[in-house]
């Protein structure tokens, strides 16, 4: 029809304008725009967790008041969580990438993916309204609190909801287009794990969203029309809300970190030269936490007021989850084995992946033991958990994925050693930032505080100053990713993946002619000493 | 895709969802006591079977959209069974 | 004349955007058909799991408050319920017969089933109506007590399903006045069919767990 | 500084010996994949840009390897958290019983003897304790670090904690559960105390308390009480609006109230205003703020009453 037909222009000369972004359906084009987007939510939430630790430099009002403080958190979690994290990874290299790796001109319902991004777009929007009058309740909107607070929850928990189409409508154009427009010969096992992992999260938004939706659509109603489900006032039930919540949220863990895991599994064979070990039990792992990761929300209630026999039985399937995690762990470390690693600024986030997400998963088995989770139920020692998956998990996958397909996305490159020395400030400033948040949680500092006693200030002191680091450190980050230095090839990296073999920057329509797949995503390294 | 008259078909299957329709209703008089609920869903999902399967095509669908199609019932019955489970055994601890 | 072509703007993106929009589509027409279908189902799973919440709902406060709830069923109006229930099934069989009309290329045939379905669909929500109106001036309404709250909930999301089947099925009935369906381009009626079905088997749950079983 | 608190009570260190458990597990997990990491870098790290690598896709051994080693540690810590929790949940027959009620943001606590106190527990060494808890408005949850125990405290329904202090002293007690402004001010005290120090508590009614104060002006046990009342929580000392109306300058302002109606805060309207807080017709709650604050009659002593207002007298 028109000039886009053009094959040899690539996507990002494909049209200039907010109008040729806006409303485009290219998928490379949507996802870039969903990092822009995560990026700046990244940023606004960063920003309220660093007022939040400087307050804490000393016991007492240090620079804001309670209310404020209780605000920013609610603001810092609800941001990073819906905004940044759920779509996250999955929104942004997932539409940029699922395509490319299957070997499809686009996914399979492009129009619908514009519209999750004006969904996604319109549902920020609302989220952030709130901020007319913010809310003090914490990401979760426990009832009663959040049924009886004076703030803007209706909006907030609606701007949700509405962020809540986004996902689903995502994971479905997903699910269909690894179903539907795989390359001839790209079969199942295949796929590049990275796919099999978006599969996995695409799963999970398309099954577990739905019942968050209801549960604030009913919080909605209980506050307009006093329902009573979550009100012990009325007979109803605050457990039964949490049960809702996390009926979803605990899969939505999932959500946030199974696209990272996908990443490492790309980023590591690439580096070391060689093919990914244990594929299938990668593969199969993502699809078994998929599916048990439904039947673990309780542990997040032991001290609730939950019945002692649920407890039990959640502690019990909990451990089921721990095992898969592990597996993956070992089976990227031994992907090394007998490689040639090269320690790239992408390569070294995410081996930090591993050892940090080590640290999480490991601090989770605290957690998952009933007696132990008695003492350390919302202490310091379930933030500096979460922080360990979600920022040294989630997180710096993601940082991985802007470095390693740095080249394909803008055609450019950045200055590695500039690069290495961000990683170096954000690996160190993190650390700093939540190893003592452990200590400070298993001696009893509960989160959530305002205040604290005079005996948590020199770890709360430490913790603030690493913030400081890890700014430094990110944005040094920006700096260098803002800078690149010169071109880039097609395949700076040798990769074998479909991904790499066209032109970088993609053109618009991605394949002259579909490709035809006759070997394995990771066909690295020679094959005589396969299989002892 | 469609059996030889599918007109024909679709009007036996609306009398026979009119015939359970009458038969739910007409059960609701009786008290089985314990068992009013499980009758009532037994009736309902046999409609909803017919539905699925006749008027939705679910018959002539592959096996992955019968995945799709049943294992959310599955989770459906995850969330009723572990909530039910928790506030039913609260006994005193 | 900005404001209404704003809202055209609305109902029809695609007729205000950059012409690669319009692209005829990357894929052949037998995957584009059934993948919608796939899409449409995960949807409909989303959907199942939406309600799942109110059935889950349901079943706990039942379980907790049997007599509350034997009372509030019993005085909800089992004949209104009833009638709606038949006007919904025959209203799921016209979708039906419309998805094989067209196959057959029968348009004339595919019309008047949808508009069949659109009356009985409203017809629903005129009873609705009347039902809600009539608990509201007895003083009953969502918060009278945990029963109603499931009754109004369950049944006010259930008429939200409605009145979006309708307007699907409006605008699809709009565009086969405009030739768009045919023998071999259907698929929007049979997603669309999907989407009224489920609407029906919502419906076939909670008639009996809401007016029946008290 | 210790990284685990002090411990003082029966269930304490069944819990850190589980702490210890998987800290032990987690520390050398983390070794071995620190270590593996790094040697892999350093041994096999890129010489050369046409390096030879082999096609190793996968090892059963290993694979089973690492399955089996995490699903039996796995095992073991659930047993583990398992036998001490059912220990911990399950009460002791004669359990002294003491009532918690939690509201924002405070705690009081009734026991069998009919004594009521306010933010102080006490409770007798060696004897277990059981505590029937309940809250007035949202969640709160209880939890003492120094037991080891927590719990949430819920509307409409009681939940149990059972313990049995091992070790006289002052803990404290924290709300872990989101409730709000104040709800890092939601502080309690919990008194471990010698049987016979305990009968000296009970039977002694307020007397030791009078005896505490001996030689104090009634200012300076206001001021004491200011804080160990938990009246710090809502009302601040230097003008600033909290949950409700600072005590800065307080004594002889007219206050304005939700109804509209106007008074002079003398002492019998501060008296009122400690023990009908929100109750018509003696309540008045002044306008701007939520009618929120509980009722003090029986928690607080006449004299103690006295001594508080004598404090509001001393703030300018």
């Amino acid at each position: 029809m028109t000039d886009h037909h053009d094959f040899d222009k690539n996507y990002l000369e494909n049209g200039k304008g907010f109008k040729s972004w806006f409303f485009t359906v290219d998928h490379k084009r949507l996802g870039v725009m969903y990092l822009w987007a995560i990026g700046v939510f990244f940023v606004l939430a960063a920003i309220a967790s660093f007022l939040i630790r400087f307050e804490h430099l000393s016991p007492g009002q240090t620079i804001i008041s309670a209310q404020t403080y209780n605000v920013l958190f609610t603001l810092h979690g609800a941001v990073m969580v819906f905004l940044f994290i759920v779509p996250g990874v999955a929104a942004s290299f997932g539409n940029f990438l699922i395509p490319l790796m299957i070997g499809a001109r686009d996914v399979i319902f492009p129009k619908l993916n514009l519209y999750s991004f004006w969904i996604y777009c319109a549902g920020s929007l609302i989220l952030l309204l709130s901020l007319a009058a913010p809310v003090d309740t914490g990401w979760t909107f426990y009832t009663p609190y959040s049924i009886d607070t004076g703030t803007n929850v209706i909006l907030v928990t609606f701007g949700v909801f509405v962020l809540g189409f986004s996902s689903i409508l995502t994971g479905i154009n997903f699910i269909v287009s690894m179903h539907k427009l795989r390359a001839p010969g790209l079969t199942w096992d295949r796929l590049p794990l990275f796919c099999w992992a978006a599969y996995a999260t695409s799963l999970l938004q398309v099954l577990a969203t739905p019942v968050v939706g209801i549960t604030l659509l009913l919080l909605i109603g209980e506050r307009y029309f006093g329902l009573g489900f979550f009100d012990p006032a009325k007979g109803g039930d605050p457990v039964l809300f949490q049960h809702f919540f996390w009926f979803y949220s605990h899969p939505a863990v999932y959500i946030m970190i199974l696209p990272a895991m996908g990443i490492i599994s790309e980023v590591i064979p690439v580096f070391s030269r060689k093919p990914i070990f244990g594929y299938k039990a990668i593969a199969y792992s993502s699809l078994a936490i998929a599916l048990i990761s439904f039947l673990v929300w309780g542990h997040h209630m032991f001290t609730s007021g939950q019945s002692k026999l649920i407890n039990i039985i959640f502690s019990v399937i909990t451990f089921a989850v721990a095992v898969p995690t592990a597996i993956k762990v070992f089976n990227w470390l031994w992907t090394m084995y007998k490689g040639s690693v090269e320690l790239s600024a992408a390569m070294l986030y995410s081996l930090a992946f591993i050892f940090l997400f080590t640290i999480g998963g490991l601090t989770g088995l605290f957690l998952g033991a009933l007696a132990a989770d008695v003492h350390l139920h919302d202490t310091y020692f379930v933030v500096a958990h979460m922080h360990y998956v979600m920022i040294g998990g989630t997180v710096f996958g993601l940082f991985s994925a802007i470095h390693f397909w740095y080249p394909k996305m803008w055609g450019k490159m950045f200055d590695e050693f500039k690069a290495k020395i961000a990683f170096t400030l954000i690996f160190i400033g993190f650390n700093i930032v939540f190893f003592p948040q452990f200590i400070l949680g298993t001696q009893g500092m509960p989160r959530r505080y305002f205040n604290y006693a005079p005996e948590f200030e020199t770890l709360h002191q430490l913790s603030t100053y690493g913030t400081w680091i890890l700014g430094v450190g990110f944005i040094y980050m920006l700096y260098t990713l803002f800078k690149p230095v010169g071109a880039a090839d097609s395949n700076p990296y040798r990769s074998v993946s479909l991904e790499w073999q066209m032109p970088s920057p993609p053109p618009t329509l991605n394949f002259k002619e579909i490709p035809t797949v006759t070997t394995s995503t990771y066909d690295y390294g020679t094959k005589v000493e396969q299989e002892a | 895709m469609a059996s030889a008259n599918p007109y024909k078909t679709y009007l036996n299957i609306w009398l026979l969802l009119m015939f359970l329709t009458f038969i739910t209703v007409y059960a609701a008089e009786f008290d089985f006591g314990a068992l009013n609920v499980p009758i009532a869903l037994l009736i309902a999902s046999v409609k909803a079977g017919v539905v699925a399967l006749h008027f939705m095509h679910l018959k002539y669908e592959d096996s992955m959209t019968w995945i799709f199609a049943i294992y959310p019932l599955f989770l459906l019955f995850l969330l009723i069974a572990f909530s039910a489970t928790d506030i039913f055994t609260r006994v005193a601890n | 004349m900005q404001i209404m072509k704003f809202i055209k703007s609305l109902a029809y993106p695609s007729e205000m955007l950059p012409p690669i929009v319009e692209e005829e589509s990357h894929f052949d027409p037998e995957t584009e058909h059934s993948a919608a279908k796939l899409g449409m189902w995960l949807f409909l799973a989303t959907e199942l799991l939406l309600f799942g919440g109110l059935f889950a709902a349901y079943a706990i406060f039942r379980a907790k408050y049997p007599v509350m709830f034997a009372e509030g069923s019993a005085n909800l109006d089992v004949v209104l319920g009833s009638v709606n229930t038949v006007i919904l099934i025959f209203s799921s069989w016209t979708v039906a017969v419309a998805v094989t009309a067209i196959q057959e290329n029968k348009i004339k045939l595919v019309q008047v089933m949808l508009w069949i379905t659109l009356i009985c669909a409203a017809i629903f929500g005129i009873n609705k109506y009347f039902e809600y109106s009539y608990k509201l001036s007895n003083g009953i309404g969502p918060g009278t007590d945990i029963f109603y709250s499931i009754y109004f909930a369950a049944t006010g999301v259930h008429m939200l399903h409605v009145f979006i089947g309708m307007a699907v099925l409006g605008v699809i009935l709009k565009r086969t006045y405009e030739g768009r369906y045919s023998k071999e381009k259907f698929t929007a009626i049979e997603i669309g069919g999907l989407y009224w079905h489920l609407v029906d088997l919502i419906w076939i749950y909670l008639f009996p767990l809401l007016y029946l079983v008290g | 500084m210790d990284w685990l608190p002090t411990s003082a009570s029966t269930f304490a260190p069944q819990v850190d010996s589980i702490l210890w458990l998987v800290t032990i597990i987690s520390v050398v997990s983390c070794i071995l994949v620190g270590f593996l990491l790094i040697y892999f870098v350093v041994k096999y790290r890129r010489r050369s840009d046409n390096d030879q690598t082999p096609a190793i896709t996968h090892d059963s051994f290993l694979e089973t390897l690492w399955t089996v080693i995490p699903t039996i540690l796995c095992i073991l810590i659930f047993i583990y958290g398992y036998v001490y929790y059912d220990k911990y949940t399950t009460p002791t027959k004669g359990a002294y019983e003491i009532n918690v009620t939690a509201q924002r943001w405070s705690w009081s606590f009734a026991y069998p003897n009919g004594k009521k106190t306010f933010n102080e527990l006490y409770v007798p060494i060696n004897k277990p304790v059981r505590l029937v808890m309940q809250s007035k408005d949202v969640l709160h949850s209880f939890f003492v670090p120094a037991f080891r125990v927590k719990q949430d405290v819920i509307g409409n329904r009681y939940t149990f904690i059972n313990f049995t202090p091992t070790k006289e002293g002052v803990f404290d007690i924290y709300c872990t559960e989101y409730c709000g402004i104040s709800h890092s001010d939601m502080l309690a005290k919990v008194h471990v105390v010698s049987d016979i120090e305990y009968a000296k508590w009970e039977s002694g009614d307020s007397a030791d308390v009078e005896n505490a104060y001996a030689g104090m002006a009634p200012d300076k046990i206001g001021e004491q009480l200011y804080s160990s009342k938990g009246c710090v929580a809502c009302h601040s000392i230097d003008g600033a609006n909290g949950v409700g109306p600072s005590w800065k300058n307080l004594f002889g302002l007219e206050r304005e109230f939700i109804d509209g109606t106007k008074e002079i805060a003398d002492e019998n309207y501060i008296k009122t205003s400690i023990l009908y807080p929100v109750n018509p017709p003696q309540g008045k709650v002044v306008k701007g703020y939520a009618p929120v604050m509980p009722s003090y009659q029986g928690l607080l002593s006449d004299s103690e009453i006295t001594a508080i207002i004598e404090y509001i007298k001393t703030i300018k």
